[in-house]
């Protein structure tokens, strides 16, 4: 089932009477998500392509035995969504939604912490174990099966790597995007021992960018790592002190800088791509094709 | 949204942070009028959004009230070199308070710490000097506590980073209310940088915010309709304050020249880093977004091309729940409207690519197969026109 | 503390929860002054320290200021009997408020879990009635929410309970905001008990707090030094108020007549349940503490001799930090100053026992061995006397 | 080492320079404790008894190494002191301290239970290990070694029963006063498994009173026991409604009276004492001697 999500996971949709949240709860059926339910308080009793609509979380996970939420609800009310999701039991929560205040952020992430819960995002196109359950909004159409497994801070970039990954006969297990948020609540560092725990990932393709340093973190653990990482770090002509766009993606003081992080990714044996065409060839001869 | 040093120490007031007793002024006359009114010794500060006013002379003492009016007449309007800042920046309000009795400099910030995803309070008795050079000097000199979101900061934490500071015992106890009055407004303003140096210690034994710095989290806002009025665009890039305004996601880039517009912060980022490996200066980050409609896309190729040094313009595109034929039209409507005189490539990929592609076809505008494609042709096409 | 309904909506109020325009009277005039203030039809309302009020007789509408002045000289000082405090009370004052269009009544409550050690709140569209009643007869028509302290009450949380309850969807977005206010005021204030009952939902679809009653938990006064004026001993037991002006912990027990004093509550306990096995009624429970001092012990013995109906004192000592010799002084510097009537059994044990035995021997107080001869003791004295 | 203390046990003292704190420092070194250091915020540097005093717990902990701590500090700083030994990491907490906000006892009681800490108290006697141990207030003269371990919610009630086992011949493994507080950080049902697990207990003395159901919730797990439980439930006479001076002891509205707990405890096959001096006559008869 490659890593997190497979054709055993129940998901709901937090919101799913909303505009993004109805559409791509069609996209995820149409991939083949077993998508059991969706919440929308007040529009319990409902149903929305052929999904039941509960009132609250708690009540959707008791009814349908869910264990994937995908949050759409809007940045004011999402980091209640997660919580809410943590109180339900909900085993692993995709949050979507960007633009949560940081202070709701850091408080939903602290509790998923202490809880049974993992969070991925928030803002982030959510996660894709190939033919099997795609939770969020990756486009589905530029997958294809094969052993590489892809995690990522950026969106739209990642479906460039993937793309020419597939364009290069290199297909994927799982994609995670852990999102540009600066506090996610995935990252690289809990992505990649599941990637080296899949028996079916036989490399991993890592997309960086600048700010924070979890790319540095990871690097200390890549170190252990048995199986190939192929790295690209976007945002190299970023000037410090100005956001771009994801509000994680910022070189303040000393940190978050591109260059320690391709240095640092460097030093653990990471076969670095300069270029996002470069990914596949690098990809071809870490795994000796 | 960085916030003036008079509005942060109202709201600092407003939480129970002791500040000095003053006022903003915009003129020389209210400068004399605050300071006359305070019947003190007063210190007039220049109201910017950088540190390191003090060294720039923006920040003056005057005995009474006659010197401060000169004060005033001095500064107010007056542009000055911010190196913090590294910008030229003008004084158009001062804020006039009562000097205090300075006996000690504190240190304090409170802002978030990544890696641990916990906010994180930082104390140094180094304080009035530039933290980041203690931080690289002394770095013992400077005690941080992360605080636990669900927790807050009860007393015991506050008293651990002080005692962590080598703060003196006998102005410990009277500090910690401070420490807990500055996270409350920490947290009730959404900031994400609070920053208060140097918190002053006075002869007389109190304790008093002699410095703010405010960072309010924009994602908040919706809050906080009362901040709007705190948003002061005079030292923002013009575009980018147009930009913001019609909702786009818009960062000029110092002496650059080629326009990068694109969908997804990761994916413009990376267009940006091939259009400098294609040997072009990328002259901003614009990202339109995820689903954008074409009135947006037409929308940000005019931001773009608002800025004077901008000689040729990169869409790049990968589709998911964009479309490539939404950007294509908007595009197309772009070009109709405006006067455009540099060349623009397109790259499209993803979601209606071709049929975007198609529509593209009777325009001169130049399409690309792949980002580092289209990274060379408008830097070939943008420089060649010279 | 219980505090009155007028002042618990002037808590309530504070922390946005809305109350129904009104204010307390002390005589029929000020009652028709608030009644003509707000020009409509009025609810006026004894301010007992009861529920079941309407009942009692002690809530009454009226349509005029003069109907309301009528009504406050009606009940302004009147005693009336209240099932469920089981007492005749009187009536001080009146809170005057405007009468609501009452469309729904909902209970609402807040309180602590023992068990799961977490404060609950609890919900029922059954507002209005009995909820012991409720509970017992409908248990389904009462929803309960366990608050994680750190967490609060969160939107969801508040929508969880709503929604549990079988709440009116059409009102839930605007209660929401209500039960957090709620939760607020009930930490804020400290309270060990916060209940509306009933929450009106009115004919004009508002949410309004049609009644509150409301108990602060005393440890926390040092936080609330402003609630002291809400201590209203008028409905206390007399002696109780003086023990506890005393700061002596003293229940005083319907009925009885033999007087006990121990330090430790359980021990105390113990020696009221082996009175009543020895066949006598205690009198009090008083617990002089740990560590107490003679004076205490003295003060102790006087509270207990001040009930009239007192015919034995029982004292049962096990010294830990408590010394059997500060209690014997205490004891004897009580009996020299005090008029003493009735017999005195006296057990000590642990601490300077033989020390205190020592310095009683030389009056005519009555030692015991254990506490069960103590007890026995003592009933034997008490009754012979009769 | 019975349960929960033992020679190994280090202890430091929070408010160590308080009259209490000092008081009881000096009797529980006289004991034999290993007290190894104090806290008063500002006087570090100081020492009390041969004990040096620190400014902080993470400070006292990391000098010496300290796994427990005794809290005699002031009601409305007692919850502050409590969380900080959580900070801090000390394994076992006991608070003395009585009158301590119930908002405050809840926060730092559910801090605790997410924690890796125990708290035992607030408003108790605190432990006692015979002849190895003793934190808090306890008498420590009235103990002999033996077999009987103890625990109770009330503090005399518990010298008294101790004394009559000790006159009796009845020696004692270890005496745990959980307090009379409404919200213990340790209830019967926690100290009960221990004792149960203990091979040096052979019969456990349970005191009660009335309030709340934490004997109910007891009676539940001794019915799974091996070891034979001794009874006794304080407050059979104390009215509904009148708080009997622990904050904890209050029959309110259909809970907390003593009937219902005396019948819960004797269905479990507890053998339950009328009065405190038939307690040494039922732990005799359980334990067939």
């Amino acid at each position: 089932m490659s890593i997190l999500v497979g054709k055993d996971t129940k998901v709901i949709v937090q919101g799913i009477t909303g505009r993004e949240g109805e559409f791509h709860t069609t996209q995820m059926i149409d991939y083949g998500t077993n998508v059991v339910g969706g919440v929308t308080p007040g529009k319990g009793g409902q149903t929305i392509q052929g999904v039941p609509v509960f009132n609250t979380v708690k009540e959707a996970v008791e009814k349908t035995g869910a264990n994937a939420s995908c949050i759409f609800v809007p940045a004011r009310f999402a980091a209640d969504g997660i919580l809410e999701a943590v109180y339900a039991g909900v085993d692993f929560i995709v949050c979507i939604t960007e633009g949560i205040p940081i202070q709701d952020e850091i408080k939903a992430v602290n509790v998923v912490k202490t809880s049974k819960s993992r969070l991925l995002g928030p803002n982030c196109p959510g996660i894709l174990t190939v033919g099997e359950c795609k939770i969020g909004i990756t486009p589905a159409s530029i997958f294809t099966p094969g052993p590489i497994g892809i995690v990522s801070r950026s969106g739209t970039l990642t479906y460039e790597a993937v793309d020419a990954l597939t364009r290069a006969g290199l297909g994927q297990t799982t994609c995670v995007g852990v999102g540009g948020d600066p506090m996610p609540g995935t990252r690289f560092i809990d992505v990649l021992p599941l990637f080296e725990a899949d028996p079916e990932t036989k490399a991993i393709v890592m997309c960086g960018e600048v700010g924070g340093s979890d790319e540095e973190i990871a690097a200390e653990y890549i170190k252990t790592m048995t199986k190939p990482v192929i790295g690209f770090i976007a945002g190299l002509t970023a000037p410090p002190g100005k956001r771009m766009g994801h509000a994680g993606a910022i070189i303040s003081g000393s940190s978050g800088g591109p260059q320690a992080k391709v240095d640092a990714l460097k030093a653990a044996g990471v076969l670095m791509a300069e270029s996002t065409a470069d990914i596949p060839g690098l990809v071809k001869q870490a795994l000796g094709l | 949204m960085k916030i003036h040093e008079f509005q942060a120490k109202q709201l600092l007031k407003q939480y129970g942070v002791p500040v000095p007793e003053g006022q903003a002024a915009s003129t020389p006359a209210e400068v004399r009028d605050i300071a006359t009114q305070l019947g003190r010794k007063v210190v007039i500060k220049g109201q910017v959004h950088s540190g390191g006013r003090g060294k720039a002379g923006a920040v003056k003492l005057a005995d009474n009230p006659n010197d401060a009016e000169e004060i005033g007449k001095a500064l107010l309007g007056k542009t000055l070199f911010f190196a913090q800042a590294n910008s030229d920046l003008k004084i158009n309000k001062l804020l006039v308070e009562e000097a205090v009795n300075i006996d000690k400099e504190i240190y304090v910030a409170i802002t978030q710490d990544r890696a641990r995803q916990r906010d994180v309070l930082i104390v140094s008795t180094k304080g009035g000097m530039d933290i980041e050079e203690v931080a690289h000097n002394n770095p013992a000199d400077i005690a941080e506590l992360f605080i636990d979101p669900l927790l807050g900061l009860p007393d015991y934490a506050a008293r651990q980073v002080l005692f962590d500071a080598n703060y003196d015992v006998a102005h410990i106890n009277k500090t910690i209310p401070v420490l807990k009055a500055l996270y409350a407004a920490y947290v009730g303003t959404d900031a994400t940088l609070a920053e208060i140096n140097p918190l002053v210690i006075t002869k007389e034994g109190t304790i008093i915010a002699g410095d703010a710095k405010w960072d309010i989290d924009e994602n908040s806002m919706f809050r906080h309709p009362e901040f709007a009025a705190y948003h002061d665009t005079a030292e923002e890039d013009p575009i980018e304050t147009e930009a913001h305004r019609r909702g786009i996601q818009y960062v000029r880039l110092e002496g650059g020249d080629i326009g990068i517009i694109g969908n997804g912060a990761g994916l413009v980022m990376t267009t940006m880093d091939e259009v400098k490996r294609a040997g072009g200066q990328p002259a901003d980050f614009l990202d339109i977004g995820g689903g954008a409609k074409a009135e947006a896309v037409t929308s940000s190729l005019e931001v773009v091309l608002s800025d004077p040094n901008v000689k040729g313009v990169l869409f790049n595109i990968f589709g998911g729940i964009t479309r490539g034929d939404e950007v294509a039209k908007g595009i197309i409507a772009g070009v109709a409207t405006l006067d455009v005189k540099v060349p623009i490539v397109i790259r499209l990929a993803g979601t209606r690519a071709a049929e975007g592609a198609e529509l593209l076809k009777t325009t001169n505008l130049v399409p690309a197969e792949t980002m580092q494609e289209a990274a060379a042709k408008i830097v070939e096409l943008a420089y060649a026109k010279k």
